[in-house]
């Protein structure tokens, strides 16, 4: 059912969207997605992909050709990162106020200024306010599953969202390793074509995307917002329905390790989930109790997941690759959102690492569940911590 | 079928019976086209009238109209030329036709005090 | 785990050998690998570093390696004083190189030489990574063979196997070839 | 056939709007979309005529249509052209033509349209142009002409309008090789019904620039519009043209025809005149003599290149 590659993050979730059998692709190159587009392009000129494809003249295009492709009822993909991202920020909010699932895949990458074009996810918690589902990727395999199941779930019809899959920039996007191709009969039965109402029709005409006024738009905006809380048992249902076709699991909007007893819970998102655990496993060789949680999915957010993996910490820890400045880290205000809505008054600390494609060690996750336990020690450890910038005045 | 007029059979977006259910609407911005819920009529101060005296069906007036609100009536039996006749729920009172009119076949008159003022 | 950094110039193949040496490791369930450049716009000539991590669990760690079981240096020119401080203990630098070192920790191959006479121009990844299938347990000739014939484009398959085999035949004891 | 008066098609896909009594660009709506049919799919970014037609629940599309991001018009009409083709949806007479007035063709949209150019995209593109954003209340877009007062460029002691020319935006769009390209005005309604037509019979990209008077913005009487229309083709501020590309033409660098070539233009303040043209419409009233005579040398020199390069 499957063929077993050698592949970069990149190329797995490029083989996703081939098999997800996308009518329309628009896309413009930015590094370090552009691998995405290269292979998609290769796989059109061959003819494994039977798709259009619009060599768009910027992001902004990019997206808002998927959104006029997607209201003719077409499959729609485009890729971005970064300050492409931003690019198209303003077109974000069409595709998901017009309720067109287009799915689009973001390699994190920092945010301008000082220019910086490694892995950082400024990019895209930036954004969190404009409907879109998204969700991180921990692995290549992750990545190509997620391709299909994120057409599943934005054109569920309970769901009818946008999906934007992130990629850790580089550390996913350009590393290679072994990856699982499911063969296109197996992805066919998983994802069937789109069907939609949402779209033009020349027997019965219909206006789409047109302006509402204060007495209609507050119903737009709720339906949205309770489409996309309801999402997340439509993701459970599609990753169900994954697991029993291809065999993987995966385990909703949050990831789990060692959290059941754990005292010290750090939470993260993407590739670097990866070293927490390996972490986390040493420390419980050690006798600390460790445990770390991956969000997969930051909208919609997986509160009730979150308060009971964390409910009994005695500290919880969020490492992110985010500061919102002049507040905390975004990912922290939401864990915390979340701790706040289960009445649970756990201690939590903000860790802020990895901007700019910056390495977080072993080290480095070391010291943050050291400074999780001087916490819960009753030991004083700033709210929110920079990792790896030494005090004022130290030379470098 | 809201923009087909059923008794002209042309397609026009057509005023009709509206109730707000948000059920009905609120999951994309995607809606029947030709949907009218309004008349344009209250912007009027001064509406056309046609003297079908001089009028000699150049369609003059019907082309330029920015509303449409120049309407054709169907041409009876065998006569080969349409007569013309203002949409008074959706002319806004421009004046537009009469400036066009070369045969002086239409004029503006005050909307207060027509009897069917709307 | 198994780390493995690799110095080349942009254009050698470094990241190619990388890749390699990880897909034919991995190939068998139960095997895992990372292969990854060092991140950021490739320019032809620069000196470039690629790493690759072969485990039997998978690896969630996905940082550069600092220190490696093996440091291949790709061109000679880039072998230079403090290659030691990239070393794990027990760990061996490789070397494309003609030059002789008075140091057991130090394997060279006259990679530019093989590669030149048997594929005209002096592509030394290959020459290398034969290499490292006497150095590295679960890479043997087999799966480094496996790794050509699945991620190399095929016109280059056969001469590519005839430089493995031209480096095996000097002798599988870990000595210069 | 040639479409007119007494053919075009008794439907009306642009009705009930809530534009301007004498709206120009409404009437661009309205006929264009009759010459193309039921069949047409609109594409609308921000602006009048979105704001106009589409307000929920109040939608006055008879055809398919939508709104695009302010920049996008272009790109969405790109996308829906082959969203339609890739699934083998699109009707044999199915034009896929975008609306947008003069800042979001000449200013923000331009991007997008030298893009969808590029690629030829299957389109038709109207600039409907009233010469400001009217829409935000009259603010000067590249396609004001000099001397006009709009809100961000007023007319006072230091400047009287708009400083700049008004982009040369149909060369602009020519000078990609695009298919067709033509100039219209809504005063010559059947010229411009004629050129969407030339445009409808065409694959490729097209290009339909139309002057589309704003009563509003420009400062002249609601019934004015179509009058206007006319006389500012007749002083020869604007001019009716047609390009083909050279794909189309078999003409190196294309083949551009003036649809209307007057031998002269009226003087002093009769009607056809400059002076009449500027001085009837207060966007234009704090204009100097001497300011108008330099419009009408701009207007003599582009008229002799126009002249040197037709054919």
């Amino acid at each position: 059912m499957s063929d077993k590659r050698f592949l970069s993050g990149d190329e797995a979730f490029a083989e996703g969207v081939r098999l997800a059998r996308p009518q329309v692709i628009s896309a413009y190159p930015i590094t370090p997605q552009t691998v995405v587009v290269e292979r998609l392009s290769e796989m059109v000129e061959r003819g494994d992909l039977v798709a259009e494809y619009l060599h768009v003249e910027s992001e902004h295009t990019a997206l808002s050709a998927a959104i006029g492709a997607a209201a003719t009822g077409a499959r729609t993909f485009t890729a971005t990162s970064s300050q492409g991202l931003l690019y198209m920020a303003e077109c974000l909010t069409y595709a998901a106020g017009g309720r067109f699932p287009i799915v689009m895949m973001n390699a994190n990458r920092a945010t301008c200024l000082p220019w910086n074009i490694y892995g950082d996810q400024r990019d895209s918690l930036g954004l969190l306010d404009h409907g879109w589902i998204q969700v991180y990727a921990r692995d290549a395999q992750e990545a190509l599953d997620l391709a299909l199941m994120a057409y599943r779930i934005a054109e569920d019809p309970r769901v009818a969202t946008p999906v934007m899959v992130n990629l850790d920039g580089f550390a996913l996007t350009h590393t290679y390793e072994q990856v699982h191709v499911p063969t296109q009969e197996a992805a066919d039965a998983f994802l069937p074509p789109y069907a939609t109402a949402n779209r033009f029709d020349f027997e019965h005409p219909v206006n789409i995307g047109y302006s509402a006024g204060p007495a209609y738009n507050r119903y737009y905006k709720y339906r949205a917002h309770e489409d996309m809380c309801s999402a997340l048992s439509v993701i459970d249902q599609v990753e169900a329905e994954f697991a029993a076709t291809f065999g993987r699991t995966y385990t909703g909007a949050i990831e789990t390790y060692a959290c059941e007893d754990a005292d010290f819970i750090l939470v993260s998102l993407g590739t670097i989930a990866g070293l927490a655990e390996e972490v986390v496993r040493d420390l419980r060789a050690e006798g600390v109790k460790a445990g770390s949680v991956r969000i997969r999915y930051m909208r919609p957010f997986p509160y009730e997941a979150l308060c009971e993996a964390l409910s009994g910490a005695a500290c919880v820890g969020v490492l992110e690759k985010d500061i919102s400045f002049g507040a905390e880290g975004t990912v922290f205000t939401n864990v915390n959102s979340a701790l706040q809505r289960a009445g649970a008054s756990i201690p939590a600390r903000n860790f802020v690492g990895g901007l700019g494609g910056d390495d977080i060690s072993r080290e480095d996750m070391h010291g943050i569940f050291a400074s999780l336990q001087k916490v819960a020690e009753g030991g004083s450890v700033p709210l929110v911590s920079f990792l790896r910038v030494e005090d004022e005045g130290e030379v470098l | 079928m809201g923009i087909s007029s059923k008794q002209s059979g042309i397609v026009i977006p057509t005023l009709r019976q509206w109730e707000c259910v948000p059920a009905q609407f609120d999951r994309s911005t995607c809606f029947e086209a030709g949907h009218l819920v309004e008349r344009n009529a209250g912007w009027r101060q001064q509406r056309p009238v046609i003297n079908a005296d001089s009028c000699t069906s150049c369609l003059q007036c019907y082309m330029y109209c920015p509303d449409g609100a120049i309407r054709k009536t169907h041409a009876e039996e065998g006569s080969g030329q349409p007569s013309l006749f203002v949409d008074l729920d959706f002319c806004k009172g421009c004046g537009i036709c009469v400036t066009v009119c070369r045969f002086g076949a239409l004029a503006m008159i005050p909307e207060k005090g027509c009897d069917d003022e709307r | 785990m198994i780390e493995v950094i690799w110095h080349g110039r942009g254009g050698q193949g470094a990241f190619t050998a990388a890749r390699l040496l990880a897909a034919g490791y991995s190939a068998p369930d139960g095997k895992h690998a990372l292969a990854f450049p060092s991140f950021g716009p490739e320019r032809r000539g620069a000196p470039m570093r690629a790493f690759t991590k072969l485990d039997d669990a998978p690896i969630g760690d996905r940082s550069a390696c600092t220190r490696a079981d093996i440091v291949a240096y790709l061109d000679d020119t880039l072998f230079d004083e403090g290659w030691d401080e990239e070393l794990k203990p027990g760990g061996f630098a490789l070397v494309n190189s003609v030059r002789s070192f008075d140091d057991a920790r130090i394997v060279t191959v006259d990679a530019d030489g093989v590669s030149q006479r048997i594929l005209g121009r002096a592509i030394p990844n290959t020459a290398l990574l034969a290499k490292l299938t006497c150095m590295v347990d679960g890479f043997g000739r087999d799966a480094l063979a496996w790794s050509i014939e699945h991620y190399m484009p095929a016109k280059l398959h056969a001469k590519n196997l005839a430089v493995v085999d031209a480096v095996l035949a000097t002798g599988e004891d870990g000595g210069n070839a | 056939m040639a479409i007119t008066a007494k053919t075009i098609t008794d439907d009306e896909f642009f009705f009930g709007h809530k534009a301007c009594a004498g709206c120009g660009g409404s009437l661009v709506l309205r006929q264009a979309l009759k010459v193309l049919g039921p069949h047409a799919v609109a594409a609308l970014p921000a602006g009048c005529m979105s704001a106009v037609g589409f307000n929920f629940p109040q939608l006055c599309f008879a055809n398919n249509a939508m709104i695009t991001p302010f920049a996008a018009t272009a790109a969405v009409l790109s996308g829906i052209e082959a969203g339609l083709r890739a699934q083998g949806a699109k009707p044999d007479d199915c034009t896929v033509v975008g609306f947008a007035g003069d800042g979001g063709t000449a200013d923000i949209g331009l991007q997008a349209l030298s893009g969808a150019i590029d690629r030829n995209d299957d389109i038709l593109y109207i600039c409907y142009d009233n010469e400001a954003y009217m829409n935000t209340g009259i603010q000067k877009s590249s396609l004001t002409p000099f001397g006009a007062k709009t809100t961000t460029t007023p007319a006072g002691r230091n400047a009287h309008g708009c400083l700049t020319e008004k982009k040369n935006l149909f060369e602009i769009v020519a000078a990609h090789g695009i298919p067709y390209a033509a100039t219209a005005s809504i005063g010559y309604l059947n010229d411009f019904i004629r050129k969407v037509e030339v445009a409808k019979s065409m694959k490729g990209t097209r290009f339909i620039h139309v002057i589309a008077p704003c009563p509003t913005g420009w400062g002249c009487g609601v019934d004015e519009t179509i009058d206007i229309a006319k006389e500012v083709v007749d002083c020869g501020l604007w001019y009716l043209a047609e390009y083909r590309g050279p794909a189309v033409s078999d003409v190196a660098g294309g083949f551009f025809k003036l649809s209307r070539n007057p031998r002269e233009f009226a003087e002093g303040d009769a009607w056809g005149s400059v002076e009449h043209y500027l001085r009837r419409q207060a966007r234009f009233r704090a204009l100097s003599d001497e300011e108008i005579e330099s419009v009408i040398q701009g207007r003599n020199a582009t008229w002799e290149h126009l002249r040197s390069i037709a054919r």
